[in-house]
């Protein structure tokens, strides 16, 4: 199994949580997680790549334990991630970000890098090579030498993503890649996230865009509260009745409910 | 009567404008829902209305008063009071304590009166009874919501924003806060309501206006936004053809 | 291309200057006023990394310098060590000191990190005083040797400039060649995200803490010099007001740039040399407590109106009000959620 | 790359000149300093603030009154004196920057200062270096020895040893064998401390306990609380205020009955002052300035003395410290030099060495090749504080 | 060795602590309610004490020149609030931090032109000879120490607890934004911690002035040891702040006098460290009640 989550559970003092969610996502296939706000979503990604240790449960990736890795070895192992409140390097320019983004294919050290010892410069020309690469695929051309922050939200989102792919992670967790791009840019998105697929990664992502989930997913993980409510394929889950009723809550009243939006 | 009247609203994040100039109002005794998707601005646009951002550009009247530009302070006392995303409660204060604070502009006249506009706040929420020697931070998600928003009452408002207040809560507890929603509009209090949760706002609001990349990009009442193509395309980022998948954003 | 060529010719004319300077001056005075700019420089240079590009602060530097300055004389006047093998010593033991403290000490965070540098920094003076017959106690040391290199004795001012000279070259090239490279790059990013950092294979822990050895480093080859050039040392320059000194050179010529740190160390340098001359013009009866007044009156306002510093880094950029709180905002419901 | 060779090459440029350079030597600029026309330029670094600055302020007011009497006298040799006072901060490295500055930027003939220890020492290098006569007012001995290596090196403030000597004598004349020695954990009280031992051993008294309090401590109950527990029949303190003060005070607290001996650092009125009636009985060996009119009329000094007390209080509405007096015995000292033989470096080096009988503030001076302090134990006297004031012992 | 030896030691201690335990307490009262260390707050302590010499020497009472000194100090805390922390509420913690080491600068060297180098003293609050406890002497103005040290305490409880206003406070710490939208002005009570902290380290000084005299220089040994006392107790834990600061005197005085008095402040800072890494919520923690 590539990715096999079992029984993660964690507990934030009451409010939050996530009980035993488990689930496996296949080599190659596009996996999404999807629930209403606050399900535990952004939770179980945080979970999965050592930004928090779970209370119960594990996961393993290619057979090895993440439990207990930090975030950084997790990165090593070949799952890498996207956040949902943009953790861009807002300093840096974009070549520079995304170039950070493959600091794994670099081997030069910290004193190798303050001499300059041969080989410093041919690596760094390697890794800049790929990352403009990366960015014009991304369409970030233009804006290599702009500071991360000057950019729009749109483009911010295009950038954190070209940043992990610098890296050839074999494992991608992207948290609500579409959020705050405009149709446009989220199609085009979609479209990328296909190719990606084909490319031979292996994505999971977290998203509120159903189309673009419909659209690009394999497989769908439902969460509410905390809790796996359903799981199958677009069409499966489109057809679940527990999962209409978490989003749209109960049918109640509501004079529109019956006409064209269900 | 517009109670509130925005005028071509501009806010910047750093060098990133969150609001590029929006421009909407709000008539006494309405709820107007204001949707989005998630970083369209609409939590900014409540900011920059209560006083806690600064607009670069752009005008506010409340209730006849302009209010761009002045401290949250002078905009609580003119009753234009928000209950922000998150609850914010006041974590290890007492119910009671949260409750008076929010009369914190009005605490130095009469303060049975104080305890009366409590009780009556408590009744709205009669979840909260019983509990207002309790600290806050233990209640369960959904009374801590009804104690922000009581709070928020506590304030004597004459236009209640509230911002997500369905945000991670059981579609019970959603529904009984709409009911109160729409309790405090038969009150005469106006309310703006933002949400992600679509198809909670269109129950209760009698106006909508849809925030997309920082500006008012359509308004109208809810059973025509519904209809209304360029709402699917701008909030729901989809066209109609894709009918059957657009309701999993609901 | 013509600019690439105006750069260089630029670059030779400085170089040629650096080196006539000496014969220009005719001035010990103003050779030991470079001097110590560049003895200082070495330091914050080292603090620079740290504070712009790690995002790390020490509140405790001049620990560093002294021991480096200790090794040396200790090295000299107790064991006879040979002026090389002590300098050595004086560049590798603040190192070492550095990465035994540094990985725990790391850890820490904002003002907590601030504070454990501020103690350990204090903790290292205590033990200059305390140390009995091997640092000689709060009467300090006399009678460091010149320092020796084949021939070449170091007893003139004008030969510690060039040493000196030459020492902050290579720094200057070294931290410019960190500045672009993946290291350097990393270090930033750490600074601008650490979370994000971590997520991109970085190990921030590890990276921090070779930042603060490299500072740690740079820190004791000034304090070596230090100690080679006054020939006497004892513990009072290596107090918490020095590390504060520091702190402020780093700061006021602009963190995260390669320059900053020479620009800040000549500003506050030049300016208690001009004061020492300026003030008494105006108030006869003046000390040294205006200039210390005005050290902090221009810290101060340094940090109100220009907190990126002096020199004009491209990549600080000012973060204004509201995003900062939106920042407040998010981490506020980060620290619900947990 | 190409880049890359540039660097280097400057880089090996540079380093080939520092090796060229290092062949070569610079001309020697000494006697441009005696050939300033009019004025004789003479410079002062003292600690005129930071943590020795109650040091370093009389001995300032000091110089610039003698500067003036001086040069309303018509100078030495009708030539005016320029006087440069430059303020170290209290800090080595300031008074390094601060010397160079006076022998290169004011041509001085010869140099006064520092106020302490530490700033002295840090300056001995570039006098030494340089050729410029310095004349320290700090007390520790390492200024001036070994004299060798101090060629260029004087000082005027009486040695820990002679203090020590003095404490210790006197404890002896009353028949004390066993003491405990409390001291100020800096530069001045390390000095001291280190004298008092050797002192004691001499003497053949034991030292039963030795401790230490910090400058900025508040409290010193504990370290004699620890003496009051141990067999001293005396304490000796080397202290400066305000923790001699407090520790006085805390004397009296404890009810600590034993006498306590202190070093000259209390000899100012803020001693007095902060001490209160803790202060009374307290005994101390002192520079004859604090006790200039107790004097016998009889005593070589006392007429310096008088008139130094009486210009100091004229002009500064304070009586003057034995600090104040340092920077007056180095001034005179200085003038007579250059009275003698000019202004040549050299020659006032060889002058200053040669003083003999010189009747200063600190004691009469006899300065010779071993010896660049000059002073001995007929400097000191000892007094005893009654009703807050300084009462000569006969 | 015997016990009146130990005695007088945790007497001394304990005096000692409760000057630590004050200025703590004005530190850690700044950092709720502003979220800034303050490392300017020995200087206050300092200025007060200073402040009050002066206008005792000139013929004032004690309790007058007592009273002086208090809103004098106050109102320089909000002055620095208002000129130097007001504009730059927002930078990060580092930022502010330099700035007050830049206003403790700026306020040591006036005090330097004003005050100069002399110590100063006040008269003991009570007269009469130390009291006299198994062997052990106690100073009669420790006693006021102690008093005053109780009553800031029991006032900041109350106003925190049991006060309107003080519950107005202890939102806008818990959640300064909520507070905003709720009318509490946060930077009223920013500058109102300013010149709580003020008066209370002006308090602070002229009460110890009488034990450890008055100096320009006063303020950076004791604010250093507020700050050990204050992160030994835990930076937001008022009750923290007060055992954190006794304890830190009574440590300070048994090591100076069974182990070394020159490794006595050693002893201190290797405390704040060990605390710093692995407790750096402070050692007293949740324990001792809520945070003001």
């Amino acid at each position: 199994m590539f990715l096999e989550v079992s029984g993660l559970t964690k507990h934030f003092g009451g409010v939050m949580a996530v009980e035993h969610i488990k689930f496996n996502v296949n080599k190659g296939e596009i996996f999404a997680l999807i629930g209403p706000n606050g399900a535990g979503k952004t939770t179980v990604f945080n979970l999965l790549t050592g930004m928090i240790p779970p209370d119960e449960g594990g996961a393993k990736f290619k057979g090895k334990n993440l439990v207990g890795l930090k975030p950084y070895q997790i990165r090593n192992i070949g799952i890498a991630r996207t956040f949902q409140n943009l953790q861009l390097f807002n300093s840096l320019s974009v070549l520079e970000n995304v170039m950070v983004g493959a600091y794994l294919s670099g081997r030069k050290g910290f004193i190798q890098s303050l001499l300059r010892l041969s080989g410093v410069a041919a690596e760094e020309e390697q890794v800049r090579k790929k990352s403009l690469e990366v960015i014009e695929e991304l369409g970030l051309g233009k804006d290599i030498n702009n500071p991360a922050s000057v950019l729009p939200f749109g483009k911010q989102r295009l950038l954190e993503i070209a940043r992990v792919l610098a890296g050839s992670p074999e494992l991608l967790f992207l948290d609500e890649p579409a959020s705050g791009l405009n149709v446009g840019e989220t199609k085009k998105l979609a479209n990328y996230l296909k190719k990606l697929k084909k490319d031979g990664f292996t994505l999971v992502l977290v998203e509120h865009d159903m189309e673009t989930v419909m659209n690009v997913a394999d497989r769908i993980l439902v969460l509410n509260f905390g809790t796996v409510i359903a799981e199958g394929t677009p069409e499966e889950i489109q057809r679940n009745d527990e999962v209409k009723k978490a989003y749209l809550g109960e049918e109640d009243q509501y004079e529109y409910s019956g006409c064209k939006w269900s | 009567m517009n109670i509130l009247d925005v005028n071509g609203l501009k806010v910047f994040h750093g060098h990133a404008q969150a609001l590029r100039g929006v421009t909407f109002h709000a008539r006494k005794g309405e709820i107007v829902a204001v949707l989005g998707a998630n970083g369209a601005g609409k939590s900014t646009l409540l900011g920059a209305l209560s006083g806690i951002y600064n607009a670069k550009a752009g005008e506010v009247v409340f209730n006849g008063k302009p209010i761009n530009r002045r401290t949250s302070g002078y905009i609580v006392k003119q009753g234009l009071i928000l209950v922000p995303e998150h609850r914010q409660i006041f974590n290890t204060l007492t119910v009671q304590d949260n409750l008076l604070l929010g009369a914190f502009h009005r605490y130095n006249k009469d303060k049975s009166i104080l305890y009366e506009d409590m009780e009556r706040v408590l009744e709205t929420f009669p979840a909260l009874q019983g509990k207002e020697q309790q600290t806050a931070g233990i209640l369960s998600g959904g009374l801590q919501q009804m104690l922000a928003i009581g709070r928020g009452l506590m304030a004597n408002p004459k236009l209640l924003m509230l911002d997500e207040p369905s945000i991670g809560l059981a579609p019970m507890v959603v529904a009984e806060i709409m009911t109160a929603l729409r309790k405090l509009r038969e009150d005469g209090t106006s309310i703006i309501l933002v949400e992600q949760n679509a198809a909670a706002a269109f129950k209760v609001a009698d106006r909508a206006i849809v925030i997309e990349r920082g500006q008012v990009v359509i308004s109208g009442k809810p059973g025509e936004l519904v209809n209304d193509e360029r709402v699917q395309q701008a909030y729901l980022g989809r066209t109609r053809d894709q009918a059957g998948t657009v309701a999993m954003a609901l | 291309m013509p600019r690439e060529s105006l750069k260089y010719l630029l670059i030779a004319a400085a170089s040629i200057g650096f080196v006539i300077l000496p014969f220009v001056l005719e001035s010990n005075y103003l050779l030991s006023i470079l001097i110590i700019i560049g003895i200082y420089t070495l330091v914050v240079e080292g603090l620079g990394v740290l504070m712009g590009y790690a995002g790390q602060v020490s509140f405790g530097q001049a620990a560093f310098f002294g021991i480096g300055a200790y090794a040396v004389a200790i090295l000299t006047t107790r064991y006879s060590w040979g002026t090389i093998p002590a300098f050595l010593a004086a560049i590798v033991l603040p190192a070492l000191v550095a990465a035994v403290i540094g990985r725990p000490t790391l850890k820490l965070k904002e003002h907590y990190l601030a504070l454990a540098t501020l103690a350990i920094g204090i903790l290292v003076h205590i033990f200059f005083n305390e140390g009995g017959e091997l640092t000689g106690g709060p009467s300090g040391l006399t009678g460091i040797p010149y320092l020796k290199i084949g021939g070449l004795v170091f007893d003139q001012d004008y030969k510690f400039y060039y040493l000196i000279g030459v020492f902050v070259l290579l720094v200057f090239l070294g931290v410019r060649n960190l500045d672009r490279s993946r290291i350097g790059r990393s270090l930033r990013a750490i600074r601008d995200s650490e979370v994000a950092a971590e997520a991109n294979g970085i190990n921030s822990a590890a990276l921090k803490l070779k930042a603060f050895v490299f500072s740690a480093f740079l820190a004791g080859l000034g304090g070596g010099i230090y100690a080679y050039y006054i020939t006497f040392i004892s513990p009072a320059p290596f107090n918490f007001n020095m590390s504060i000194q520091f702190v402020i050179m780093a700061v006021i010529g602009g963190l995260g740039t390669i320059w900053g740190p020479l620009l800040g160390v000549s500003l506050m340098v030049a300016l208690g040399e001009v004061l020492r001359w300026l003030v008494p013009l105006f108030i006869p009866n003046a000390g040294g407590e205006y200039q210390i007044i005005f050290y902090g009156l221009i810290l101060v306002l340094t940090m109100i109106f220009k907190p990126e510093g002096l020199s004009t880094g491209w990549r600080k950029k000012t973060v204004s009000d509201s995003e900062e709180q939106e920042q407040k905002k998010e981490n506020l419901t980060v620290s619900i959620r947990r | 790359m190409v880049r890359r060779i540039i660097v280097l090459s400057i880089s090996i440029l540079t380093l080939l000149t520092l090796v060229f350079a290092g062949g070569c030597s610079k001309q020697d600029n000494t006697d441009s300093a005696s050939k300033s026309g009019e004025t004789i330029n003479l410079g002062a670094v003292l600690d005129i603030s930071g943590s020795s600055s109650s040091l370093g302020i009389p001995e300032r007011d000091t110089l610039r009154m003698l500067a003036d009497q001086l040069n309303a006298k018509g100078g030495i040799n009708g030539r005016q004196v320029k006087l440069t006072i430059l303020d170290n901060k209290s800090e080595e490295t300031e008074g390094v920057l601060a010397v160079k500055r006076l022998i290169d930027q004011e041509n001085v003939v010869a140099i006064i200062g520092s106020s302490a220890s530490g700033t002295s020492l840090a300056m001995v290098d570039t006098v030494q270096k340089e050729g410029v006569p310095l004349i320290s007012l700090a007390t520790n001995s390492k200024i001036v020895e070994p004299v060798s290596e101090r060629k260029w090196v004087f000082k005027m403030a009486q040695s820990d040893e002679l203090i020590a000597n003095s404490m210790i004598k006197y404890a002896k004349s009353k028949g004390i064998q066993k003491t405990a020695i409390l001291y100020m954990n800096n530069a001045y009280g390390d000095g001291g401390q280190k004298a008092l031992n050797q002192a004691a051993a001499d003497n053949g008294i034991s030292v039963v306990l030795l401790d230490k309090f910090e400058a900025t401590d508040k409290d010193m109950s504990a370290q004699l609380a620890k003496i009051k527990n141990s067999d001293a029949q005396a304490v000796m303190v080397w202290a400066i205020p305000p923790s001699a003060s407090i520790v006085t005070r805390n004397y009296r607290e404890i009810a600590l009955n034993i006498p306590m001996i202190h070093s000259h650092g209390i000899a100012n009125q803020n001693f007095l002052d902060l001490a209160g009636d803790a202060a009374n009985g307290i005994e101390f060996p002192v520079g004859k300035i604090v006790v200039a009119a107790q004097l016998p009329d009889n005593d070589p000094q006392k007429q310096v003395l008088m008139s130094y007390t009486t210009d100091f209080t004229a002009k500064y509405n304070t009586p003057p410290s034995t600090f104040g007096g340092h920077a007056w015995d180095a001034f005179y000292m200085l003038v007579n030099a250059i009275n003698e033989s000019g202004t040549d470096r050299a020659k006032i080096r060889d002058s200053l060495e040669k003083t003999k009988n010189f009747v200063g503030i600190s004691g009469v001076f006899n300065m010779s090749e071993t010896n660049h302090n000059g002073l001995d134990d007929s400097c000191m006297a000892m007094v005893n504080v009654t009703d807050s004031k300084w009462v000569l012992i006969k | 060795m015997h016990v009146n030896l130990y005695l007088q030691f945790l007497i001394s201690g304990l005096t000692l602590g409760s000057i630590y335990a004050l200025i703590a307490l004005a530190i850690v009262t700044i950092y709720n309610i502003t979220g800034i260390l303050n490392m300017a707050q020995g200087e206050f302590v300092a200025l007060g004490a200073l402040t009050a010499c002066t206008f005792y020497s000139a013929g004032f009472s004690l309790p007058a020149s007592f009273l002086i000194s208090v809103v004098i100090i106050a109102i320089v805390g909000a002055l620095i609030e208002r000129l130097a922390i007001n504009p730059v509420r927002n930078a990060s913690s580092i930022t502010l931090i330099i700035i007050t080491i830049g206003l403790s600068i700026i306020i040591r060297g006036l005090a330097l032109l004003i005050w100069g180098t002399n110590p100063y003293s006040l008269p003991a609050f009570t007269q009469g000879g130390p009291l006299q406890v198994f062997g052990a002497a106690i100073n009669p103005q420790s006693i006021w120490v102690f008093g005053l040290l109780i009553v800031t305490v029991t006032g900041l409880f109350v106003f925190m607890e049991k006060t309107y206003w003080g519950k107005a406070v202890r939102a806008c710490v818990i959640n300064r934004m909520a507070a905003k939208l709720m009318g509490i002005n946060p930077d009223i009570l920013s500058l109102m911690a300013f010149v709580i902290s003020g008066a209370l380290g002006a308090a602070a000084g002229v009460f110890i002035t009488p034990i450890t005299l008055a100096t320009y220089d006063m303020g950076f040994a004791l604010g250093l040891k507020g700050f050990v006392a204050a992160i030994i107790g835990g930076i937001n834990n008022v009750g923290g702040a007060i055992i954190g600061g006794l304890l830190l005197g009574v440590l300070e005085v048994f090591g100076a006098g069974l182990i070394s008095s020159g490794l006595k402040d050693a002893i201190a800072l290797i405390v704040l460290i060990i605390v710093l890494l692995f407790r750096p919520q402070g050692i007293i923690g949740v324990v001792i009640g809520r945070k003001v």
